[in-house]
C-alpha cells in the first residue's frame, strides 16, 4: 500500500514536471528529463544483458556445435568493446563489420521482398480496383498516377543537353510536380495521425494527473477523517 | 598485418555475411534460411554488447559535463542510470525482488516516458500553428487540408457533417495519401537497395578505413 | 585525383569532365617550381624552362596509385600538388622581402613574417571569403588551397623548415633516409588509420635539441637558394641579416656546406642549395652529427617560447559567442499560448460535461468484436505486445477491451514482444483487466522479450514451448496452459498490438510464412491506421481496432465499467483536436496576411 | 515472375553501377539536382568554425544490424563527408546517436579524420554521444542538448519517427538553422512544418553524393534513377496485366 502510495505521488509529480515543458523549458523539466534518460538507459542495459545471458549461457554449457554457435558472437561482442579505447579500436572492426554486413542484407531483403515489389504490385493491381466498380477504378488510377508522380518527383539526374532537358522538364518534371502534391497529401495525413495519436497520450497523462490528485485527496481525507 | 586486421578481414566478413543473409532472403530454402537466422542471431548478441559501449559513453559524457555549470543534471542522470540498472537487474535475476523492478517501471519509467511522448502533441500543435510561416510553396495548402481532414475526420461529430468528414478522411487516407505513401516507400526502398549494394560489394566500408 | 574547379568534386586522374557537375576539368599537372608554368601530369622536366619537376628518387604519384579516392573525403580540400607549390612559392617570395624586418621586436610579428604557414587568424579569412559566395553546388574550401595550418595535409616535401614539418605533418615523415616520401594523398587514404596509430607522431616538438639541430640544416637553405629566384636581392640576405634570435641557431661553417644537397640532374646540375625536394626528410639520420655545442641559455629560452607558440592548438577557437539568433518574434509567446489553449481544451471536459460529440463509430472494431465473439472457449491466443509505456496511454485503451473480451471468452493468452518494455507494459494492463489475480497462471503466459526483430519472431513462432515465462521464470513447456502449444501451428488466433508500422509488418510477414491460415487481428495506434488499412483490405488482417475511437466502440459493445473514462478521453481529445484545427487555420491566416517574419 | 524480380533489380542496379563506372572515364555525366538540405552544409561548417560553436548532428535511432541499418549507414556516410573539413577547421561536431550500435561507427569516423590530420591525440571521445535508447527519450535528450549546449546549427539525418518534432522544435526555439533528412512518413509529417531545409524520403540517401561527392556515390544515384524508371515500367505492366 505505502509503496503504491509513494509510487502514486512520485508518478503524478514526475508527470507534472514533464508537463511543465508546455509552459516553457525549465529546470524542473530538465530534472525529470535527466531522470528519464538515466532510467531508460539503465533499464535497457539490464534487460539486454539478461536476455543475452539467458540465450548464450545455456548454449555455452551444452555440447560442441551449440557452444561454437554461441562462442563466435560472444567473442565478436567482446571485441566490439575494444571500440571503447581509441588505441585498440581497430580490433572492433570485425564486430562492426558483421553488424553492418548482416544489417545491410536484412534491410535490403526487407526493401526488396517487403516493400518495393509488393507495393509496386499493389499500385498496379487492376482487378483489386475493379472490385469497387467504377469508383474503385477511378481511385485506382489516381493512386497509380500519384505513386508514379511521387516516384518521379525524386529523380536525381538532370540531362545537360538543352533539348533533352526541355523534354525532361516537360514529362518527368510535370509528373514530379503532381507527385509532389501527393507526397504532401501523405505528409499531411501523417501529421494528422501523429497528432491524434500523441494527443491521446497527452490527454492520458493529464487524465492520470487529475485522477492521481483525486486519489491522493481521498486518501488524505480518509487518514484525517 | 595491420592492413589485414583493419581492412581486409573486416571487409570480407561484412561482404561474406551480408551475401549469405541476402541469399537467405531471396531464396529462402532450408539451409540458406537457417544460416541467415543464425547470422542475425549473432548480430543481435553483438548488438547487445554495444549497449555496454553506449552505457559507458553516456557515463563518460556526463561525468565530463558534471563539472561544468548545470552539471547537477548530469550527476542526477548518472545516479538514476545506476539505480535503474541495479533495480532492473535485481528484478530480472531474483524473483523475490521483482516487485522493486515493477515499482520502478510502473511509477517512474512509465509516467516519464509516456508524458514525454505526450509532449509531441504539443510541439506538433505549435508547428501546426506556424505552418505557413516557413513553408510558402503552393503544396503547403495540400498539407494543410490533409492535416485538417485527418484531424477533424476522427472526431465523432454529429451527422451529417461528421459522417461526411469521416468519409472524406477515409477516402483521403486510402487514395491521395496512399499514393504519396507508396511513392515514398518505393523510393526509399530503392535508396536502401543501392546503399546496400555499395556495402555488399565492399565499395562502402563504414566499419573500416 | 583532379578536383573540379567548379564544384570541387574529386575526379579520377585523367578524366576530362567533372563527374559531379560535368564541367570540363583542367589538365592538372605539376607547376614548375622555377618558372611557375603548369606542366601535364607525369612530365619530368618543365616544358618552359625545362627545370626538373620531380626529384629523381620520387615516382610521380599517379603511377603509384592510379585508382585513388580523394584523400580528404567530403568537402574536398585543395588538390595536393597545387596547394603545395603555391604557398611554397609565395613563401619563398615573402621570405625575401620580409627577411630584413625580422629585426623588429615582438614575437608574433616575427613569427608570421617569414611566410611560414599562416596562423589560423590568417587562415580563416581566406576560406571565409570563399564561403560568402557559396553556390549550392560548390563546397567552397575546395577551390582555394588553404594554408596547412587551416588543416590541409601538405605533402612532406623538403621546402618547409624542418621544425615546422615536425609540427605539421608528423605521420607522413619516414625515418628511412632512403625511403621516398609518400604523396600525402596516399598517406591519407591508406595509411590513414594504420600509419598514425602505429607510428605515434612526434609530440609537437619533443626536446628543443631537435629544433636546435635541425634548424641549421634548413633555415639557411631558403636563404641561400634565394639567388636562384632573384639575384639582385641577394645582398639583402647576407648572414649578417639573420635576425638576432636566429643567430645562435646558425650553423658553424663547414657543417652547413657539406649539408647542402647538390643537384645531380637537370640543367641546374652541380648547383647547390636548390630546394631539396623530399631530401629534407632524412633529417633524423643527418641530425646526429649536427648537434652544436651547448646552446646559449638565451637561445634555449627563445626556442622554448617558439615551441610554445607552435604547439598551440592548430586553430584556437575564436572567442566569438555563438550567433544566438534573436528568438524569432513571439516564439515564446506563441509557444505559451498554444500550450495554454491545448491544456484548457483537454481539461475542460474533465471539469464540465460537454455533450459535444455523438457516439464514436468504427465499423472495423465492430467487425472484430464479432470475430472474437465466435472464438471457441479455451483457445490459445498468441498476443504480439508491440508497445511500451511511451504508447501505453493510447494503446492500453485500444488493447484493453480486446484483452478483456478474450479473457471473457476463456481464451488462453500467450504474450510475446519484440520491444524491451513490451512484457512489462503487458503485465501492467493484464493486471488491470484480469478480474481475479489468482486466475493468472491459468489464463496468461508472458513469454517475454524476443530480441532480433524478424529473426527473433521467426524463432519464437517456431518454438513457443522453448521459451521461459518472464514473470515466474518457469520454462514454458512446464506451464499447463502451454501444454498443447508448441509452435504457431497450435495457436487458434493471433492478436497484434502495434504502435509502430514495422512491428505490424514484421509479424504479418512472419505469420503468413509460418502458419498462413491462423486468423490474425490487430489493435493499432491511430498513428499507423493509414499503413494498416491495406492489410485489412487484402484480408491479411481479419479485424482491427484502430486508435482510441476503435477502442471506445469496442468497449461500448463489450460494456465494461470503463465507458466513462473513454467518454472523458474522447471529449478531451475532440476538444483538443478542434482547438488545434482552429489554431492551424488562425495561424495560417496570420502568416498568410502578415507575411513571412524576419 | 515475382520471385525473379528481386534478382532482376539487383542485377540491373549492378549493371548500371558498372556501366557508369566505365563511362565516367570519358565524357560528362548528367548532373544531379541540388538538395538544399545538404548543399548548405559546407557553408554552415565554415560558419561554425568561425563562431567556434559545433554543429549538432542527430543520427536517429536506426539500429545497425536491424532493418533500418542502411538509413543509418547513409547518415554516417554523410557525416563522414563533413568530418575531414570539420576536424581540419578545429570544430568537430557533436554527434547524438539514438542506438548504441551506431556509436562505434560514428566514433570511427572521427578517429579516422583525426588520424588523417596526423593528430590522433586530439580526438575527443565525447564527440559522439549516446543519448538514449527509446526513440522518444532520445529525441527529448537531443532537444535538451540543443537548448543548453553551444550549437551553431542542427542537422537531423537518420531514422526517426514523429518524435523528430521534439528536436526540430527545440532548434527552432533556439533560432538555430537546421537541415532535416528523414525517410519515414511519421517523421516527415512531423517535421515538414518546421523551419528547416528538408530532404524527403530517398533524398536522404543522396546525402553522401551531395556532400562527399565521391564518384561511387554519384554512380549509385544514377542506378537509383534507372531503377526508378524500371519500377514505373513495372507498374504500367501490372496495370496492363502483363505481370
Amino acid at each position: 500500500m505505502t509503496a503504491d502510495l509513494i509510487g502514486l505521488i512520485a508518478g503524478t509529480l514526475l508527470t507534472l514536471l514533464v508537463l511543465s515543458y508546455i509552459l516553457g523549458d525549465n529546470p524542473l523539466y530538465r530534472l525529470a528529463l535527466h531522470l528519464l534518460v538515466g532510467a531508460t538507459v539503465g533499464y535497457g542495459v539490464a534487460v539486454t544483458t539478461v536476455t543475452v545471458l539467458q540465450t548464450v549461457l545455456p548454449a555455452l554449457q551444452s555440447d560442441s556445435p551449440d557452444r561454437v554457435r554461441a562462442l563466435i558472437p560472444l567473442v565478436l561482442g567482446i571485441l566490439l568493446l575494444f571500440k571503447g579505447f581509441p588505441r585498440w579500436s581497430a580490433w572492433g572492426n570485425f564486430s562492426t563489420a558483421l553488424l553492418v554486413g548482416v544489417g545491410a542484407a536484412v534491410a535490403m531483403g526487407g526493401a526488396l521482398v517487403g516493400t518495393i515489389i509488393p507495393q509496386t504490385a499493389a499500385v498496379g493491381s487492376l482487378n483489386v480496383w475493379l472490385r469497387e466498380g467504377s469508383a474503385g477504378l477511378i481511385n485506382g488510377l489516381i493512386v497509380m498516377i500519384g505513386t508514379i508522380g511521387a516516384l518521379l518527383a525524386f529523380a536525381f539526374a538532370v540531362p545537360r543537353q538543352p533539348a533533352l532537358r526541355r523534354l525532361w522538364n516537360g514529362s518527368v518534371g510535370v509528373l514530379g510536380q503532381i507527385g509532389r502534391l501527393f507526397l504532401l497529401a501523405a505528409l499531411g495525413a501523417a501529421f494528422g495521425t501523429a497528432l491524434t495519436a500523441s494527443l491521446t497520450v497527452l490527454v492520458g497523462r493529464v487524465y492520470a494527473v487529475v485522477t492521481g490528485i483525486q486519489q491522493l485527496l481521498t486518501l488524505i481525507g480518509m487518514s484525517s477523517g | 598485418m595491420d592492413r589485414l586486421v583493419k581492412r581486409i578481414l573486416p571487409t570480407s566478413i561484412a561482404v561474406g555475411t551480408g551475401l549469405l543473409v541476402l541469399l537467405g532472403y531471396l531464396l529462402p530454402v532450408p539451409p540458406l534460411a537457417s544460416v541467415r537466422d543464425e547470422l542475425i542471431r549473432w548480430a543481435v548478441i553483438i548488438a547487445a554488447f554495444a549497449f555496454i559501449l553506449g552505457f559507458f559513453n553516456l557515463l563518460r559524457v556526463h561525468s565530463g559535463r558534471a563539472r561544468k555549470p548545470g552539471g547537477i543534471y548530469s550527476v542526477i542522470l548518472i545516479l538514476t542510470a545506476m539505480t535503474s540498472l541495479v533495480l532492473t537487474l535485481a528484478a530480472l535475476l531474483i524473483p523475490s525482488l521483482r516487485f522493486l523492478g515493477d515499482w520502478w517501471f510502473r511509477y517512474v519509467l512509465s509516467p516519464l516516458q509516456a508524458t514525454v511522448a505526450g509532449l509531441i502533441a504539443f510541439v506538433l500543435a505549435v508547428a501546426a500553428f506556424r505552418l505557413l510561416r516557413h513553408r510558402r510553396e503552393a503544396g503547403v495548402l495540400v498539407f494543410l487540408v490533409a492535416a485538417l481532414v485527418v484531424l477533424l475526420g476522427t472526431l465523432p461529430l454529429p451527422a451529417p457533417a461528421g459522417n461526411w468528414l469521416a468519409n472524406l478522411r477515409t477516402w483521403w487516407m486510402n487514395v491521395p495519401a496512399m499514393a504519396g505513401m507508396r511513392g515514398l516507400l518505393i523510393g526509399v526502398g530503392l535508396g536502401v537497395l543501392l546503399v546496400g549494394l555499395r556495402v555488399l560489394t565492399g565499395s562502402d566500408r563504414p566499419y573500416s578505413d | 585525383m583532379i578536383y573540379c574547379p567548379k564544384c570541387g568534386t574529386a575526379n579520377r586522374q585523367g578524366s576530362k569532365f567533372c563527374n559531379e557537375c560535368g564541367a570540363p576539368l583542367p589538365a592538372t599537372g605539376l607547376r614548375c617550381p622555377m618558372c611557375g608554368a603548369m606542366n601535364p601530369a607525369g612530365n619530368l622536366y618543365c616544358d618552359r624552362c625545362s627545370a626538373r619537376l620531380i626529384p629523381a628518387e620520387r615516382v610521380p604519384p599517379e603511377e603509384e596509385k592510379p585508382e585513388r579516392p580523394s584523400p580528404p573525403k567530403g568537402i574536398s580540400l585543395p588538390s595536393v600538388p597545387l596547394g603545395e607549390e603555391e604557398w611554397l612559392s609565395e613563401l619563398r617570395a615573402e621570405a625575401l622581402d620580409l627577411a630584413p624586418e625580422e629585426e623588429a621586436p615582438g614575437w608574433p610579428g616575427e613569427l608570421e613574417a617569414p611566410g611560414e604557414p599562416p596562423t589560423p587568424e590568417a587562415a580563416i579569412p581566406e576560406w571565409l571569403a570563399e564561403l560568402e559566395e557559396t553556390v549550392p553546388e560548390a563546397p567552397p574550401p575546395a577551390e582555394k588551397p588553404t594554408p596547412p595550418l587551416a588543416g590541409i595535409p601538405v605533402p612532406p616535401s623538403g621546402e618547409i623548415p624542418e621544425w615546422l614539418r615536425d609540427v605539421e605533418f608528423a605521420p607522413p615523415i619516414q625515418e628511412e633516409p632512403s625511403a621516398q616520401p609518400p604523396p600525402v594523398a596516399e598517406v591519407d587514404v591508406h595509411a590513414g588509420m594504420p600509419s598514425a596509430s602505429t607510428t605515434v607522431p612526434p609530440i609537437l616538438i619533443e626536446g628543443e635539441e631537435e629544433i636546435l639541430s635541425t634548424a641549421p640544416a634548413e633555415i639557411p637553405d631558403w636563404l641561400k637558394e634565394a639567388p636562384a629566384e632573384a639575384p639582385p636581392e641577394y645582398g639583402g640576405l647576407v648572414p649578417a641579416e639573420i635576425p638576432e634570435w636566429l643567430r645562435p641557431l646558425q650553423p658553424r661553417e663547414g657543417v652547413a656546406v657539406e649539408e647542402e644537397p647538390t643537384e645531380t640532374e637537370g640543367f641546374l646540375s652541380g648547383l647547390r642549395g636548390l630546394l631539396p625536394i623530399g631530401k629534407g626528410l632524412d633529417m633524423p639520420a643527418t641530425a646526429q652529427p649536427l648537434l652544436p655545442r651547448a646552446p646559449r641559455p638565451a637561445a634555449v629560452a627563445r626556442a622554448e617560447l617558439l615551441q610554445g607558440l607552435l604547439s598551440r592548438p592548430l586553430i584556437t577557437p575564436p572567442t566569438a559567442e555563438i550567433r544566438e539568433a534573436p528568438r524569432q518574434s513571439g516564439w515564446v509567446l506563441t509557444r505559451f499560448l498554444v500550450g495554454v489553449i491545448l491544456l484548457a481544451a483537454i481539461l475542460l471536459p474533465m471539469l464540465v460535461r460537454l455533450p459535444l460529440f455523438g457516439p464514436p463509430t468504427a465499423p472495423t472494431a465492430e467487425a472484430l468484436f464479432a470475430t472474437v465473439n465466435h472464438l471457441p472457449g479455451n483457445t490459445p491466443v498468441l498476443i504480439a505486445w508491440e508497445y511500451g509505456p511511451a504508447e501505453s496511454d493510447e494503446m492500453d485503451r485500444v488493447a484493453g477491451p480486446l484483452i478483456e473480451h478474450l479473457l471473457r471468452r476463456e481464451a488462453r493468452l500467450i504474450v510475446v514482444s519484440t520491444r524491451m518494455e513490451g512484457p512489462a507494459a503487458a503485465e501492467a494492463l493484464l493486471a488491470s483487466r484480469l478480474v481475479d489475480p489468482s486466475e493468472r497462471s491459468r489464463r496468461i503466459a508472458n513469454l517475454g522479450y524476443l530480441p532480433g526483430q524478424a529473426a527473433g519472431v521467426r524463432e519464437a513462432l517456431g518454438n513457443l514451448g522453448g521459451r521461459t515465462e518472464a514473470m515466474t521464470g518457469l520454462p514454458a513447456s512446464q506451464l499447463d496452459i502451454m501444454a498443447d502449444v508448441h509452435s504457431i501451428a497450435d495457436v487458434g488466433m493471433v492478436v497484434i498490438l502495434a504502435a509502430q508500422p514495422d512491428d505490424l509488418k514484421t509479424w504479418l510477414e512472419q505469420i503468413s510464412v509460418a502458419n498462413p491460415n491462423v486468423p490474425v487481428v490487430a489493435g493499432v495506434s491511430a498513428r499507423i491506421e493509414l499503413i494498416s488499412t491495406p492489410y485489412l483490405a487484402a484480408g491479411q488482417l481479419r479485424g482491427m481496432v484502430a486508435g482510441l475511437t476503435g477502442g471506445a466502440v469496442y468497449e461500448r459493445q463489450l460494456d465494461t465499467g470503463w465507458g466513462r473514462e473513454y467518454e472523458y478521453y474522447l471529449t478531451s481529445i475532440g476538444m483538443a483536436q478542434l482547438a488545434i484545427a482552429a489554431l492551424t487555420v488562425i495561424g495560417a491566416l496570420i502568416f498568410l496576411v502578415g507575411g513571412r517574419k524576419r | 515472375m515475382t520471385s525473379i524480380l528481386p534478382w532482376l533489380l539487383i542485377i540491373i542496379a549492378l549493371g548500371v553501377l558498372l556501366w557508369t563506372a566505365i563511362r565516367a572515364r570519358r565524357g560528362p555525366v548528367p548532373s544531379t539536382r541540388p538538395l538544399p538540405a545538404f548543399d548548405g552544409l559546407p557553408a554552415e561548417l565554415g560558419h561554425s568554425a568561425e563562431s567556434g560553436a559545433p554543429i549538432l548532428f542527430t543520427l536517429g535511432s536506426g539500429a545497425v544490424g536491424g532493418d533500418r541499418t542502411l538509413t543509418s549507414i547513409a547518415a554516417l556516410e554523410t557525416l563522414e563527408g563533413v568530418a575531414d573539413a570539420a576536424v581540419a577547421y578545429g570544430t568537430p561536431p557533436i554527434v547524438a546517436v539514438g542506438d548504441p550500435t551506431i556509436l562505434p561507427l560514428a566514433e570511427d569516423i572521427f578517429l579516422r579524420a583525426w588520424n588523417r590530420r596526423g593528430t590522433p591525440e586530439r580526438y575527443n571521445p565525447t564527440t559522439v554521444q549516446f543519448i538514449g535508447i527509446q526513440p522518444t527519450v532520445y529525441a527529448a535528450g537531443v532537444a535538451d542538448l540543443l537548448l543548453h549546449e553551444r550549437a551553431h546549427a542542427h542537422v537531423l539525418i537518420g531514422s526517426m519517427d514523429e518524435e523528430a518534432a521534439l528536436v526540430t522544435h527545440a532548434a527552432e526555439g533556439r533560432g538555430i538553422p537546421q537541415s532535416v533528412a528523414a525517410d519515414r512518413l511519421p517523421a516527415l509529417g512531423a517535421v515538414y512544418p518546421a523551419d528547416a531545409r528538408l530532404a524527403i524520403g530517398e533524398e536522404l540517401y543522396a546525402g553522401p553524393a551531395r556532400i562527399a561527392a565521391l564518384p561511387r556515390y554519384i554512380r549509385s544515384l544514377r542506378a537509383q534513377d534507372v531503377l526508378r524508371f524500371l519500377v514505373v515500367f513495372l507498374i504500367l505492366m501490372k496495370v496492363l496485366g502483363l505481370w
